[in-house]
């Protein structure tokens, strides 16, 4: 079987789905963070595959500027949920409905 | 290179000056550190001046890097207003930091100045990479800013809102601008736009550049991304909620511009529908559920929904005077939201909640807030003589014009339910008013006590509602060059 | 170009008022003479106005000019010609009545009187604008105003729901309104937003019929919100049955006209083919089930007009609203019910589309500012006296106010469109240039000026000012120094000149009357022109 | 026309006096009625130097300034018809006006708000005088509804009596209602013949009799309407007794001499517009107001409301008359009525002062010893009234009646001839009751005669009232509406003319009069209390209570109107202001509370709804 763009694309497609899925259904915090970064690194499978296919190195840099971005993400986010983590002893997303309606 | 430089010169000192707050705090003592803010709001008045003095990088109109990086007199015309809310939001942070003495107030500064700088490059982005860049720049500084009173559990769980929903969107965006290049293989706005007409017929094209408009949708708050609003509103501090309704929601809105109109006109002279829903349900939205908030800040998030639908109104119009009608309507935002937000800040920061009611009899105890709070209220609702109305008033122009020349009855439903939308706004703006000057729950009748640079936000505040709604003429026309940008892509 | 006196007239309130923002709030004899002075201005110039006003002269006077938004084509730009120099000499007049009358505000008044003359600064320089812009503009300055005014200064325990309910209404009217006026600036296509220009325009370049039947609803109903057309009247009896007097007095006598002044100065003019063009068209019962209705039916449907609308909701005036107030317990209730009553007549006057209607209606609308305002003083002073205004309550006070009372009978009469003020000399107007065009309406209209409004009106004498004096009103004081006397005499005096000599009005009136009405009703060969031309082409660009 | 000047003085006089009196002279009593008493006088004098210039008949009739200029279609003149039709009246308005003026001048002399009453006085002058020059229908108008507001006012005069405020209120609605149809009227006429002047409509109705076509009877009707208020007929004719609660010498002047004559001199002015059928319509109204009256009148006991209720049949008389196409006999009528009314009322004024404002007959008795003048100029007006040869009263009914004759309406002439019995009885009823047998209560007992300056007009009138048949008045009003053959000159033959013109009348007149006269004689010379009740029963009850036309009112039209304005009332305040407004209210502020549920709180709801979000867009835009 020739392993073409649309599989790589399927690929990244489930990625994505799984991190979406990921991030509506997990109850933790950071797992639904994970989630999130494997939605990103599915963005990342499409680009560089396109890249791969077009001939083009744009996404390939793109990637990388993607990975630097997530990199920052991570560091203020995890500090986020350590401090919450701290707060209230708990990482949990039902925990987190002081503000609503 | 050099001459590369010079072109994004403002940017670049902006991060410099971000460098030098952030390391300021090493060298003041605690107790001074909030006049740091000064500095930065020198320094930024500055550049405002070389702006407008036109002998600034920015007024120097070309592209560089590629074409990624654009001026032209749309990002000057951003430009001008990011420096203004920056620094009337650093004023309002110097009047906060008490509340902030967790972290440094320095720090906060800094970080003010720079998501400033990613909203800078926000304006001039003229490229997928300078857009994903610019707006994560600014996203992530927000996630600090917005959870930077570290101790209250409220300015956390809505840090973490704003990061996951935030991150969420982020994926969402990166994920249409691989498709995006993938299928054009163009990244440049300029250069897509010559040929997304091609492309009007492949679904992944179209599905990328929704994606990316989901992202955008996110940042300025526009149904169905707007839900994160509101709980990010009210648990942010008060500066951070300023510059996150003006700053971040006029990026959102240049950037938006920016795809729409320069990457793929073609496509979205196809979606005017879909705008006329989408600005229809946002303005419904926001205005309906900030119907019974009692919460000030909360209640500013749910108007700033029904904003963010008011300013689509002129993304439907499809023309050029709707653009402008947005610029307008940015401008005189940005003074109206500031002034509400400054009172806010000033006469509910010693209360645990941002009930309205803690404004009760604010006009026995300083008429000069009580003022800008009405001011502020009676132009977001819409009212002359002030901001609020010139710019509804272009916006309603626009969608009339579209009306006209396209015999889209969709644009007279959207025109009335606008129209539903202030008049349900008007009650709880009035509503505001209405506890300030007559309101039997006023206990608390002490003197409101306001420092020099307060007064002189507030009274900045004024004037520029004032003369926005009264003398529309040199801003109108800096929006419409601004606008005619655009139509220099159509052509 | 210097400068007309109609900027004097429309801005020495609004300087007063800005010069009552350094005032501080303790001096309060300044604050009142300075906001009493400016309205005295004001008042003064306007009666100079009038007087040097020449009949029939062509094209406006008093005429000014200055570009404002290039962009847009809005100027301010003011002028006076027969339909407004009667409005802009009754708002000033008012407006110092009013300045007079707020006296009797105790508290707060530095505020009080800034909004006060904002309000009356405003509305003066609406009537005198001649761009659709500023029209409006200065118009909706008045909006908060009211809102604040009847808020903080308002009376009764219905306060919040009634103050909330008039502003959301009113702004609902004013906002219908705009996107009438927006649609008419860019239909017509003449790029600028001066009346006259887009009149001049519109009479080479008519809009599509199709266009002119969509924006000619919007400004009716838009107006006709402000002016409290039934069945969108609720809030103004409740507005000004809590507001404070002076602001009903500027409000029910002067504000309200404006939607009226607009539908005359703009919507005749410019939008004639929607006047006498049927509503629906033929293909209407195509799409929409009416098909079973009787014959009859059918064909009325088919030849409704706009006017003949105008002319059935004006009986919903006259007549409901006219019951409505016959049953009201409360004086200002009824007053309130009775100004809304008399709308209808102004509506009818309208809706006749003939010089005598419209010249009638103008001349009510003069009359009915002066007897509004009137009313809301005096019964301001009676609260002010009672703390009551609860008709039950009263009775007989004639005793102890002659001068309130007696004001009050000559007022409640003129209501009643009693010959020798100018309220009959309007109403009988209308009802001739109301009776060759709609004969059964004009039929019913008298039975509400003559009957409905007999009843009420003495039935409100009766009960006030007749019958024994009760025990615990043995202590109120009548008006008794002249400056508390000046407002109601004034106000009388003007309703009285104008009953009496109502030409000083009709012959300004009458010249410009004409020229709507010749608009509204020769082109009807040029009618076939348009409807062509919207058949071709749907919308103009 | 010589002194051309002297109608517009005559006119505005009276109401400069009132301006005055309300602007600067309230404080001072005596000042203020004198200068309404000179506007009057003067006005009198003035008018009798204008006749005596141009005589009954001026040759420039009209004498005008425009009020109101609508270009072609519309002219609303201010102007004065000056004919031997409105000369007349305005000799008996500033006559028989001044007079008045100087009774009241006597009769209100104790009353605080003297000055307030003059100056009512001179405005109702004002208006009525106004309404007799009119040239026109819409100057008509406007002074028949300020007669309505001065008689509103005077009836109120006493204001803090709520029977006054209320009679004053019922008078003028009811006049309103009457006022409605005349508008309706004119409005209807100048639509069809597209002017309003007196003169061109009337050159207009000869020159083409039909230029009203179908709706000519209505027109005329609806014109009618106005006198029906005004001069109170059938069915309007409630307010007028009520109209008693003003002071005695405004039911002389307003509701006996002058205003309510005005219906009858409006339908004489504008009779060119009556179709047969119309004036049919009109003659039975009045016939049967006439009746009804007089059969009320025989019940009353109060001294105001009997001659009240005569008023209302003589001026049945009056209005039957121009139904029968005889403006002569009415207008003659309305002139000798004008004096012998308003000598009766001024005399039960002069009674009711003596009594100290008693007016129950049945508490009065025994009078004429103790108000000799007031006695014989009482039985002068009586004798008037009742028709007695040669009194004034005699010749004027004597010519309606003979009208009625003459039209062979035979219906209607015996209904006059039986109302005319029916008016000696009950005047003399009142007159026997009131001058002879026993005082019936201590006031009566101690009852005075008034003051010269009441008894002196009483004197004049008595005097007109006598003669007023034989001055030749009904010779004046010819010019106005010309009759074929010769008039018979010199006083005897005048005496005597009835007798030669229809005899029948004549005699059967006076057969009437000498029949109620005995009966009154009878049964009342002696009386104490009234023998009529035990005979008639429920008739007399029914009578006594005014065939309870004000209860039936009360419960069928103001119950009906008030009906209707209290369910207009339900229905704005619950459902235009309740469910309308509410509910958009109610909506807006509900779907706000729900919608406002979607913001849970929940992070992970809030993922969710932003993914339904995106998928809600993307189909939107990609599902084709």
């Amino acid at each position: 079987m020739h392993v073409g763009l649309q599989h790589y694309l399927a690929v990244s497609m489930i990625l994505f789905c799984l991190g979406l899925l990921g991030v509506i259904l997990r109850r933790n915090l950071l797992v639904i963070y994970m989630s999130l970064e494997l939605m990103l690194n599915a963005a990342n499978l499409a680009l560089v595959s396109f890249s791969r296919f077009n001939d083009k190195l744009d996404g390939q840099v793109l990637v990388f500027f993607i990975i630097t971005v997530a990199a920052a993400e991570v560091a203020v986010g995890l500090a986020l949920i350590v401090a919450l983590f701290r707060k209230r002893q708990s990482a949990h997303v039902e925990d987190l409905t002081s503000m609503k309606l | 290179m050099n001459s590369s430089l010079n072109f994004i010169g403002m940017e670049v000192s902006v991060i410099g000056l971000g460098l030098v707050l952030m390391l300021a705090d090493l060298f003041v003592p605690a107790e001074r550190r909030r006049f740091i803010g000064y500095l930065g709001i020198g320094v930024l008045g500055l550049l405002l001046l070389f702006s407008l003095g036109g002998d600034g990088s920015c007024s120097t109109f070309g592209s560089v890097f590629n074409g990624s990086f654009v001026n032209d007199p749309l990002s000057l015309f951003f430009k001008r207003f990011f420096l203004v809310a920056a620094i009337l939001v650093l004023f309002i942070a110097a009047e906060f930091s008490d509340r902030l003495s967790e972290g440094s107030i320095a720090e906060y500064y800094s970080l003010i100045v720079f998501a400033l700088a990613g909203m800078l490059f926000a304006a001039s982005a003229n490229d997928f990479v300078m857009l994903f860049v610019s707006v994560e720049l600014i996203t992530i500084t927000f996630y600090v800013l917005v959870s930077y009173q570290r101790s209250k559990i409220a300015a956390l769980e809505a840090g973490v809102k704003y990061l996951i929903l935030g991150a969420l969107s982020s994926a969402f965006m990166v994920f249409g601008i691989a498709l995006i290049w993938g299928t054009t293989g163009k990244l440049n706005f300029t250069e897509l736009a010559a040929v997304a007409g091609q492309y009007g017929d492949s679904k992944i094209f179209l599905l990328g550049v929704l994606l990316v408009l989901v992202g955008l949708g996110f940042k300025i708050a526009a149904f169905p991304f707007q839900i994160w609003a509101p709980d990010v509103y009210q648990g942010a501090p008060t500066p951070t909620t300023a510059f996150l309704a003006v700053g971040s929601k006029a990026a959102g809105f240049v950037l938006l511009l920016r795809v729409l109109f320069s990457a793929v006109p073609s496509v979205t002279a196809q979606w005017g529908n879909l705008l006329i829903v989408i600005s229809g349900i946002t303005i419904l939205y926001g205005n309906l559920c900030a119907l019974p908030q009692r919460n000030l800040k909360r209640l500013l998030g749910y108007s700033s929904i029904s904003h963010a639908g008011y300013l689509l109104l002129g993304v439907a119009a499809l023309n050029a005077s709707g653009q402008a009608a947005i610029l307008y309507y940015l401008a005189g935002y940005l003074f109206t939201v500031l002034a509400g937000f400054l009172v806010i800040a000033l006469v509910l920061r010693h209360l645990d909640t941002e009930d309205i009611s803690g404004l009760a009899g604010l006009n026995q105890r300083s008429p000069l807030l009580a003022a800008t709070m009405t001011i502020s209220m009676v132009s977001l609702a819409g009212i002359p003589p002030l901001a609020g109305f010139f710019g509804k008033f272009l916006l309603i122009k626009s969608a009339v014009e579209a009306a006209q020349l396209t015999c889209n009855h969709g644009y007279y439903c959207l025109i009335f339910t606008a129209l539903a939308g202030v008049v349900i706004s008007l009650y709880y703006y009035f509503g505001v008013i209405k506890v300030m000057y007559w309101s039997k729950e006023a206990k608390d009748l002490t003197i409101i006590e306001l420092s020099a640079p307060a007064k002189v936000t507030a009274w900045v505040c004024i004037l520029g509602i004032f003369w926005l709604g009264l003398f529309p003429n040199t801003v109108l026309n800096m929006a419409n060059a601004a606008a005619a940008v655009f139509a220099v892509v159509v052509k | 170009m210097t400068t007309s006196i109609l900027t004097y007239i429309a801005g020495w309130p609004i300087i007063a008022a800005l010069v009552l923002l350094v005032v501080p709030r303790n001096y309060r004899v300044i604050i009142r003479a300075i906001a009493v002075l400016a309205t005295l201005i004001s008042a003064v110039l306007a009666v100079k106005m009038f007087c040097q006003f020449v009949p029939g002269a062509n094209g406006f006077q008093f005429e000014q000019q200055i570009p404002w938004v290039d962009s847009l084509g809005i100027s301010y730009h003011v002028g006076v010609d027969g339909l407004n120099v009667g409005l802009i000499l009754m708002g000033a007049i008012v407006a110092f009545a009013a300045t007079l009358c707020s006296f009797e505000i105790q508290t707060r008044e530095k505020e009080f009187y800034i909004l006060l003359l904002v309000m009356s600064g405003g509305i003066l320089g609406a009537f005198a604008s001649l761009d659709l812009f500023f029209f409006y503009f200065l118009h909706e300055l008045a909006l908060i105003p009211t809102f604040i005014m009847i808020g903080v200064w308002g009376r009764g325990e219905k306060k919040n729901y009634a103050t909330f309910q008039i502003t959301l209404y009113l702004s609902l009217g004013a906002l219908i309104a705009l996107v009438g006026l927006i649609a008419l600036y860019v239909a017509s296509g003449a790029n600028t937003f001066d009346i006259p220009k887009i009149i001049e325009h519109a009479k080479t370049n008519p809009l599509a019929t199709n266009v002119q039947n969509f924006i000619f609803p919007l400004l009716l109903f838009g107006f006709g919100i402000l002016v409290s057309l039934w069945p969108f009247h609720s809030w103004a009896p409740l507005g000004y049955g809590v507001a404070p007097s002076p602001t009903a007095m500027l409000h029910a006598g002067v504000l309200k006209k404006f939607g009226l002044y607009g539908l005359i100065r703009i919507a005749l003019p410019v939008l004639p083919a929607a006047l006498t063009t049927p509503i629906l068209s033929p293909s209407f019962f195509n799409h929409f089930p009416f098909g079973w209705l009787p014959a009859f039916t059918q064909h009325w449907l088919l030849n409704l007009t706009w006017p003949y609308v105008l002319a059935l909701l004006c009986v919903g005036n006259i007549l409901y609203v006219g019951w409505v107030a016959m049953r009201q317990r409360d004086l200002n209730m009824l007053i309130g019910n009775s100004s809304v009553a008399h709308m209808g007549f102004i509506f009818l006057g309208i809706a006749s589309l003939s010089l005598i209607g419209i010249s009638g209606a103008i001349l009510i609308m003069v009359a009915h500012g002066f007897l509004a305002a009137l009313t809301f003083a005096l019964s301001g002073y009676i609260y002010k006296q009672t703390g009551s205004l609860e008709m039950s309550e009263l009775g007989g006070l004639c005793r102890k106010l002659p001068f309130i009372g007696t004001a009050l009978l000559m007022a409640a009469m003129a209501g009643c469109g009693l010959p020798g003020f100018a309220n009959f000399a309007g109403e009988v107007t209308v009802f001739f240039g109301a009776w060759k065009v709609f004969p059964a309406i004009t039929f019913i209209a008298l039975w509400g000026a003559l009957v409905i409004g007999g009843i009420y009106m003495t039935r409100a004498i009766r009960n006030v000012l007749h019958g024994p004096l009760p025990e615990k009103w043995n202590t109120m004081a009548d008006a008794s120094h002249v400056w508390r006397k000046l407002p109601y005499a004034l106000l009388l005096a003007s309703l009285l000149v104008f009953g009496f000599w109502p030409r000083l009005l009709t012959d300004k009136i009458n010249p410009d009357a004409d020229k709507i009405v010749e608009r509204v009703t020769a082109p009807a060969k040029a009618m076939d022109k348009v409807l062509v031309q919207a058949d071709n082409s749907g919308v103009r660009n | 026309m010589k002194y051309e000047i002297l109608p517009w003085l005559i006119l505005f006089l009276p109401l400069l006096s009132a301006a005055v009196i309300t602007l600067f002279t309230l404080r001072c009593k005596t000042t203020s009625s004198l200068i309404s008493i000179g506007a009057i006088v003067a006005g009198f004098v003035m008018t009798v130097v204008f006749i005596n210039a141009n005589g009954f008949h001026p040759a420039v009739s009209e004498t005008m300034t425009n009020w109101l200029n609508f270009g072609g279609p519309l002219q609303i003149d201010f102007g004065l018809k000056l004919d031997a039709l409105s000369l007349m009246m305005l000799l008996i308005v500033t006559g028989v006006g001044g007079a008045i003026h100087i009774y009241s001048y006597g009769y209100m002399d104790e009353d605080p708000s003297k000055a307030r009453f003059f100056a009512f006085l001179s405005l109702f002058t004002f208006s009525m005088l106004g309404i007799v020059l009119a040239n026109n229908f819409v100057m008509m108008f406007i002074f028949w509804e300020l007669v309505g507001v001065s008689s509103y006012l005077l009836i109120g005069f006493w204001y803090e009596k709520p029977s006054a405020g209320d009679a004053a209120k019922k008078a003028f609605i009811t006049n309103r209602l009457g006022d409605f149809g005349f508008l309706a009227g004119i409005l209807m006429v100048w639509g069809l013949l597209g002017s309003l002047n007196f003169g061109v409509l009337k050159g207009a109705m000869e020159t083409n009799p039909a230029a009203l076509g179908c709706c000519a009877t209505i027109a005329g009707l609806l014109v009618f309407c106005g006198a029906v208020g005004k001069s109170a007929q059938f069915p309007l004719h409630v307010w007028l007794p009520d109209a008693m609660e003003g002071p005695t010498p405004v039911s002389a002047l307003i509701h006996a001499a002058t205003m309510v004559a005005a219906g009858v001199y409006m339908l004489c002015r504008t009779l060119f517009l009556y179709t047969p059928d119309a004036l049919h319509v009109i003659a039975y109204i009045g016939g049967f107001t006439a009746l009804l009256a007089a059969l009320i009148a025989v019940q009353q006991n109060d001294i105001k409301r009997i001659i009240a209720y005569s008023t209302l049949s003589q001026l049945g008389y009056m209005v039957m008359a121009v139904g029968l196409a005889g403006p002569t006999p009415a207008m003659f009528h309305l002139t000798t009525h004008a004096f012998f009314k308003a000598l009766l009322f001024l005399s039960a004024g002069s009674v009711i002062l003596g009594m100290h404002h008693e007016q129950d007959i049945w508490q009065m008795g025994n009078l004429r010893k103790k108000m000799p003048i007031t006695f014989v100029t009482f039985l002068i007006g009586a004798l008037a009234l009742s028709g007695l040869w040669p009194l004034s009263g005699f010749f004027s009914k004597d010519s309606i009646l003979g009208q009625a004759y003459g039209q062979h309406n035979y219906l209607l002439f015996i209904i006059g001839v039986f109302i005319a019995g029916l008016t000696t009885f009950y005047t003399f009823r009142l007159f026997f009751v009131v001058f002879f047998g026993q005082e019936k209560s201590k006031a009566a007992s101690h009852a005075h005669e008034s003051s010269l300056v009441i008894t002196l007009p009483l004197i004049v009138l008595a005097v007109f009232s006598a003669i007023g048949g034989l001055i030749g008045i009904e010779g004046i009003y010819h010019y106005n509406f010309p009759i074929e053959g010769e008039q018979s000159a010199g006083f005897i033959a005048a005496l005597f003319e009835p007798f030669k013109a229809s005899p029948v009348a004549a005699l059967l007149g006076l057969l009437a009069f000498a029949i109620g006269l005995v009966a009154a004689w009878a049964l009342y010379a002696k009386a104490a209390t009234d023998p009529l009740p035990a005979k008639l029963g429920g008739m007399a009850t029914a009578m006594k209570n005014k065939f309870y036309f004000d209860e039936l009112y009360e419960a069928t039209f103001i119950r009906a109107h008030d009906g209707i304005a209290a369910v207009v009332n339900w229905i704005d305040q619950w459902i235009l202001e309740g469910c309308g407004i509410g509910l958009v209210r109610g909506g807006t502020n509900l779907s706000g509370r729900m919608l406002r549920h979607l913001q849970t709180g929940n992070l992970q709801t809030y993922a969710f709804l932003f993914v339904l979000g995106v998928s809600l867009v993307l189909y939107f835009v990609l599902r084709k």
